[in-house]
């Protein structure tokens, strides 16, 4: 097996030639949200920030019309199931300045995140899946029906703990 | 008393005789063209149409209709039921109508209605609308609506062009009767002196039979066949008998308005006829192998704005023609006037996406000029 | 109009084209070539000079198949016992669910006996949904075909 | 009798066009709400292909994992392939060798061509002409049978593996590749020269489903669709991934971001491929293309990668996350025909019926990436 300096969560100190994204990320962000408990790493070259649900909906729009990220384009939305709490990633990127931005976001499975479907429309869908794979009701979206999944299927396909070789009656 | 009740029965029967004769020439007429339809379209598009049964794949549209006739029909629990079953019969019904009174030569004819042909023609050919307009309704699908009353619009919107077309030539010619205008065409074929009519006849007749680009009524990747949608088995196939049957009277009075007929050198006159009309009928496949299809909207605007208009335009262009006693050739271009003022319209309108795809390219390509510096 | 006439010449050109050179070709007459390396349906070899099949049934392309349609079990090799082959165990029971099955070649990527190939059979059919399981006879018996079709030799990699 | 005219009141009438509607693509469902012919709304349903790739992946080992790829975009195999098999790479930190990325990129341009030709026998037929679908599959009919010698499979190929390739391409590669490019030239220009500028086609085309920059850029669209509205984006360009960067190739743009444009940007884009594939296959490297891994298990250490690329329908995007053992803890792919057909809602306002069918066709979606 190929060792490798893998840039996790938890450990950024290893991936140093990127290190400059993130510290010009982390002073943007900490001028703009002081009090709030931001954590900075990395998601495979890609700078990331963990945000505390609260504060979701106000970093995506400082991210968005901020001029050095202008994340125009939601490129991706993805949930993360950790069997205690749920992982959202948001892929940001702007066609202007060419970067990448991660967005995290954990969130437990009683509590509810607000949507990011008012600010890009790319979030609608995105979030219906996870919506459909997760069960995580995201506040503000006008219509979580069940978009990949079927009227009346019942339990979150997505989690860890769904039985993996289960078969429903339609 | 006796004797006139007699006349009137052979009367009869030999009207019942030519009548009979028609339907197996016209059946084997159709069969013929779904042949040559499939195998013709198939080599238009580098394929080989049908090739299994018999040579060339000749029994082909019999293995069709045995199928078609030996399947189950369907019919559609919430359908009008009277009327699901009565509107195919009054398609086929208007569409053999109108052979009664078509020549294939001068002695080859059911019933030459000498003072009315043309009008019975114009006349009968709109039945056919009201039973696609039922059919529609009838199968209580909403495509099927949808296909029914798009057939409607479409039919009648092309319905003025093709009789004005007839009127014009009943101008040109003093009569209604179909012999005598094809004998009139003997020196020069009526595609000379009214070619605008031609072209208004040819394009109004495409529509009046749904080919290609005009097959909006059924458009298959639009509204899965319109108003034949929830038809199956035999019901279906008379939608196709009256279809091809169609296809085949606007082949056959474009020969006989326009093409001269039956006259032709050498050969016997209904073999010219039959090759004209083949030809005819190819170039309408060929046409089908060529081009996508319109929209509704663009369909019913190339009605009205551009075929309606030209067609009174023709009937004008003959009737002082008539009233002045012109040489024929006058007409002719006064017709190709009319038809200038077609090209000109078509590239006003229809083209107006490509000139503007063109002022595209050309701005793309100045722009990539002023990135390259 | 332009382009709708030169559209009309394009497809009638074609069609004298089509009919010197037709693209297409009548199915069971004048079937497509198969290329060298087409992966039909697995099949299993068969070892011509002990005559016995190669494979042990050690289930590595069980493990690794991604859609677990086979099975197989193992036995004492009954020729390993009068030492006329060096294999200690052979193949008892294979079947494969070609319904199942995905021709990836996975199982053929992992073998290490040269047991498993992908043959070029790929015209079977059957009426029933039991009628694709596929058994250890069937699967020499196609082995075999590719083998003589293609004159199949095992790499010496073992 | 003025009070009448109450009763005249048209009402919407509801249509439900799809899953079995012959051009939705496959099982798409559209919820029409029409007056006459006019679509008022549109409601889109997705999720009659869902078979949880994403699901049965973190089921998989990671070597397996490709065929479910495979099956996602089938139109793309290579291209999926790719995406994943870079993934992987990158999380185990690894250069695949430089011939591997050289037939690899080889490959995934002609899989673009073979995607576009089928998109525009479709678009042919979504307008009503069938005969450039049938021309169409001709070249790319030559494609997958270039394929099939090379991979052994005409469409899921499994060819691409992790750090590698299944095996060296035959000796006759080069000259096989080079043999057919004229003619996939020749089967282009024969199948898009009766649509393109067509006048029926272009007043189907032009000017209908526009979608502009900005909005195309909030809906989240990639690829033809997204460059059709005028944006330069391409990964190929932007983020230069496997060896893309060593190519000179244009990225064609369209203007009005309505049908036409993003038909012309796959038709230019068929040009820019063969493109690459002359250059590739004339600076073709020598090497090996065994993965280093050789059979090893492929058990990656704890971490996540987020890669993307470029697929014929716009930027694809896979999300790994792996807790060290051999099967991916979480995959998510970034579809982006998923992301394309979210803006069928504003695309369809207040068009027709027949335009509904048009522009469904130039988006060019793939159901089986849609709902994975």
């Amino acid at each position: 097996m190929a060792d490798k300096s893998d840039c996790t969560s938890e450990d950024v100190s290893d991936a140093p030639e990127l290190d400059p994204q993130i510290s010009k990320l982390k002073t943007a962000l900490e001028t703009e949200f002081t009090g709030v408990d931001l954590l900075f790493s990395m998601t495979d070259q890609i700078p990331t920030v963990l945000v505390p649900t609260e504060s979701l909906h106000d970093l995506c729009i400082f991210l968005k019309t901020n001029e050095d990220y202008d994340s125009k384009m939601l490129s991706c939305m993805a949930g993360v199931d950790y069997v205690d709490y749920c992982q959202i990633l948001y892929v940001l990127y702007s066609i202007n300045k060419n970067c990448t931005v991660g967005v995290k976001c954990n969130i437990n499975y009683d509590s509810r995140v607000q949507t990011v479907s008012d600010i890009w429309k790319a979030g609608d869908w995105y979030e219906r899946e996870i919506h459909d794979l997760y069960g995580i009701e995201f506040e503000g979206h006008g219509d979580m029906s069940p978009l990949l999944l079927y009227d009346g299927f019942e339990g979150y396909p997505g989690k860890k703990d769904f039985p993996f070789y289960d078969y429903q009656e339609y | 008393m006796i004797g006139s009740m007699s006349s009137y029965f052979q009367d009869a029967v030999s009207t019942l005789i030519s009548l009979l004769t028609l339907f197996s020439f016209l059946a084997v007429i159709v069969l013929s063209l779904v042949w040559l339809e499939r195998k013709a379209l198939g080599r238009l598009q580098l394929r080989l149409g049908p090739t299994r049964t018999g040579p060339f794949g000749l029994l082909q549209p019999i293995a069709d209709a045995v199928k078609l006739v030996l399947k189950e029909d369907i019919v559609p629990n919430d359908a009008e039921r009277v009327i699901f079953w009565v509107a195919p019969i009054i398609v086929v019904i208007s569409a053999f109508m109108l052979w009664v009174t078509i020549p294939f030569t001068p002695g080859i004819v059911v019933e030459n209605l000498e003072n009315m042909g043309l009008f019975y023609i114009g006349a009968v050919g709109v039945i056919g609308i009201l039973g696609l307009v039922l059919a529609g309704w009838g199968s209580a699908n909403k495509y099927g609506v949808i296909g029914g009353l798009r057939a409607a619009a479409q039919l009648i919107s092309y319905e003025i062009p093709l009789i004005m077309v007839l009127i014009s030539v009943a101008i040109v010619t003093q009569t209604f009767n179909l012999v005598d205008i094809v004998n009139l065409q003997s020196p020069v074929p009526f595609v000379l002196v009214l070619p605008l009519g031609f072209v208004l006849f040819f394009v109004a007749g495409l529509a009046e039979v749904g080919r290609t680009p005009f097959d909006i009524y059924f458009a298959e990747s639009e509204i899965v066949g319109g108003p034949f949608v929830e038809y199956s088995g035999a019901h279906w196939a008379v939608f196709f008998l009256s279809e091809y049957i169609n296809t085949f009277a606007i082949a056959t009075l474009t020969v006989l308005l326009f093409l001269g007929g039956w006259s032709g050198p050498f050969l016997p006159s209904i073999v010219w006829l039959l090759i004209k009309i083949y030809a005819v009928i190819l170039l309408i496949f060929w046409i089908r192998g060529t081009l996508p299809r319109l929209r509704i909207d663009q369909l019913m605007a190339f009605a009205w704005k551009v075929m309606v208009p030209l067609s009174f335009y023709l009937v004008v262009c003959c009737s002082v023609y008539v009233f002045y006693e012109m040489p024929w050739w006058a007409l002719t271009v006064m017709s190709l006037f009319g038809l200038v003022a077609v090209g000109v319209i078509i590239y006003r309108y229809i083209t107006a996406p490509a000139r503007k795809v063109a002022e595209v390219r050309e701005r793309l390509r100045s722009l990539q000029m002023t990135q390259e510096e | 109009m332009l382009s709708t006439v030169k559209g009309m010449i394009q497809t009638l050109s074609s069609t004298f084209r089509g009919l010197r050179r037709p693209v297409t070709k009548l199915y069971p007459e004048n079937p497509t070539v198969l290329q060298n390396r087409f992966m039909g349906f697995p099949g299993l070899t068969w070892d011509k000079n002990v005559d016995e099949p190669f494979c042990t049934g050690c289930m590595v392309c069980i493990r690794n198949c991604p859609t677990q349609c086979m099975t197989a079990t193992m036995k004492d090799n009954p020729k390993f016992a009068d030492e006329s082959s060096k294999r200690r165990k052979i193949v008892d029971e294979f079947e494969i669910n070609l319904n199942r099955c995905i021709l990836c070649g996975i199982c053929v990527d992992v073998c290490n006996f040269d047991a498993i190939v992908m043959t070029h059979e790929h015209e079977e059919s059957g009426i029933s949904r039991d009628g694709s399981r596929m058994d250890l006879s069937g699967l020499l018996e196609i082995g075999g075909r590719y083998q003589t079709q293609t004159g199949w030799q095992p790499s010496s990699k073992d | 009798m003025m009070q009448d005219n109450s009763e005249n009141q048209t009402i919407d009438m509801m249509l439900n066009m799809g899953p079995q509607h012959p051009s939705t693509h496959g099982v798409f469902r559209m919820e029409l709400r029409i007056d006459g012919e006019k679509i008022i709304d549109v409601k889109p349903h997705i999720g009659y292909l869902h078979r949880g790739s994403e699901k049965l992946s973190e089921g998989e080992q990671y070597h397996q994992v490709v065929t479910l790829f495979d099956r996602m975009d089938y139109l793309a195999n290579f291209n999926n392939e790719l995406v994943y098999c870079m993934a992987v790479e990158r999380l185990l930190d690894i250069v695949p060798s430089r011939r591997t990325e050289y037939i690899r990129v080889i490959l995934c341009e002609l899989n673009r061509i073979a995607s576009h030709l089928l998109y525009v026998g479709t678009i042919g037929l979504d307008a009503g002409a069938m005969t450039p679908a049938l021309f169409s599959f001709i070249g790319r009919d030559r494609i997958q049978t270039l394929f099939e010698s090379i991979s052994g499979a005409r469409m899921m190929h499994n060819y691409f593996k992790i750090g590698g390739l299944k095996e060296e391409v035959p000796t006759n590669f080069v000259s096989m590749v080079k043999d057919i490019m004229p003619e996939i030239r020749q089967d282009i220009d024969q199948a898009e020269k009766l649509l393109t500028f067509n006048e029926i086609f272009l007043s189907r085309t032009k000017d209908i489903g526009v979608i502009t920059a900005d909005q195309a850029i909030d809906y989240g669209l990639t690829g033809p669709c997204l460059r059709g509205s005028g944006v330069n984006y391409d990964v190929r360009k932007s983020e230069p991934y496997s060896v893309y960067s060593d190519f000179e190739f244009d990225v064609p743009v369209g203007l009005d971001g309505d049908c036409w444009d993003r038909h012309w940007v796959r038709i230019k884009e068929m040009d820019e491929s063969l493109k690459i594939v002359e250059q590739a296959i004339n600076n073709l490297p020598d090497g090996d293309v065994e993965s280093s891994l050789g059979r090893r298990l492929i058990r990656p250490s704890a971490g996540e990668v987020y890669v993307k690329a470029e697929n014929p329908r716009g930027e694809i995007g896979v999300y790994i996350v792996s807790d060290g053992t051999d099967k991916p803890y979480r995959l998510k792919v970034r579809p982006p025909s998923f992301c394309n057909l979210s803006a069928i809602e504003p695309l369809l306002q207040d068009s027709w019926i027949a335009d509904s069918v048009v522009i469904l066709g130039s988006l060019d979606i793939v159901l089986g990436e849609v709902d994975r």
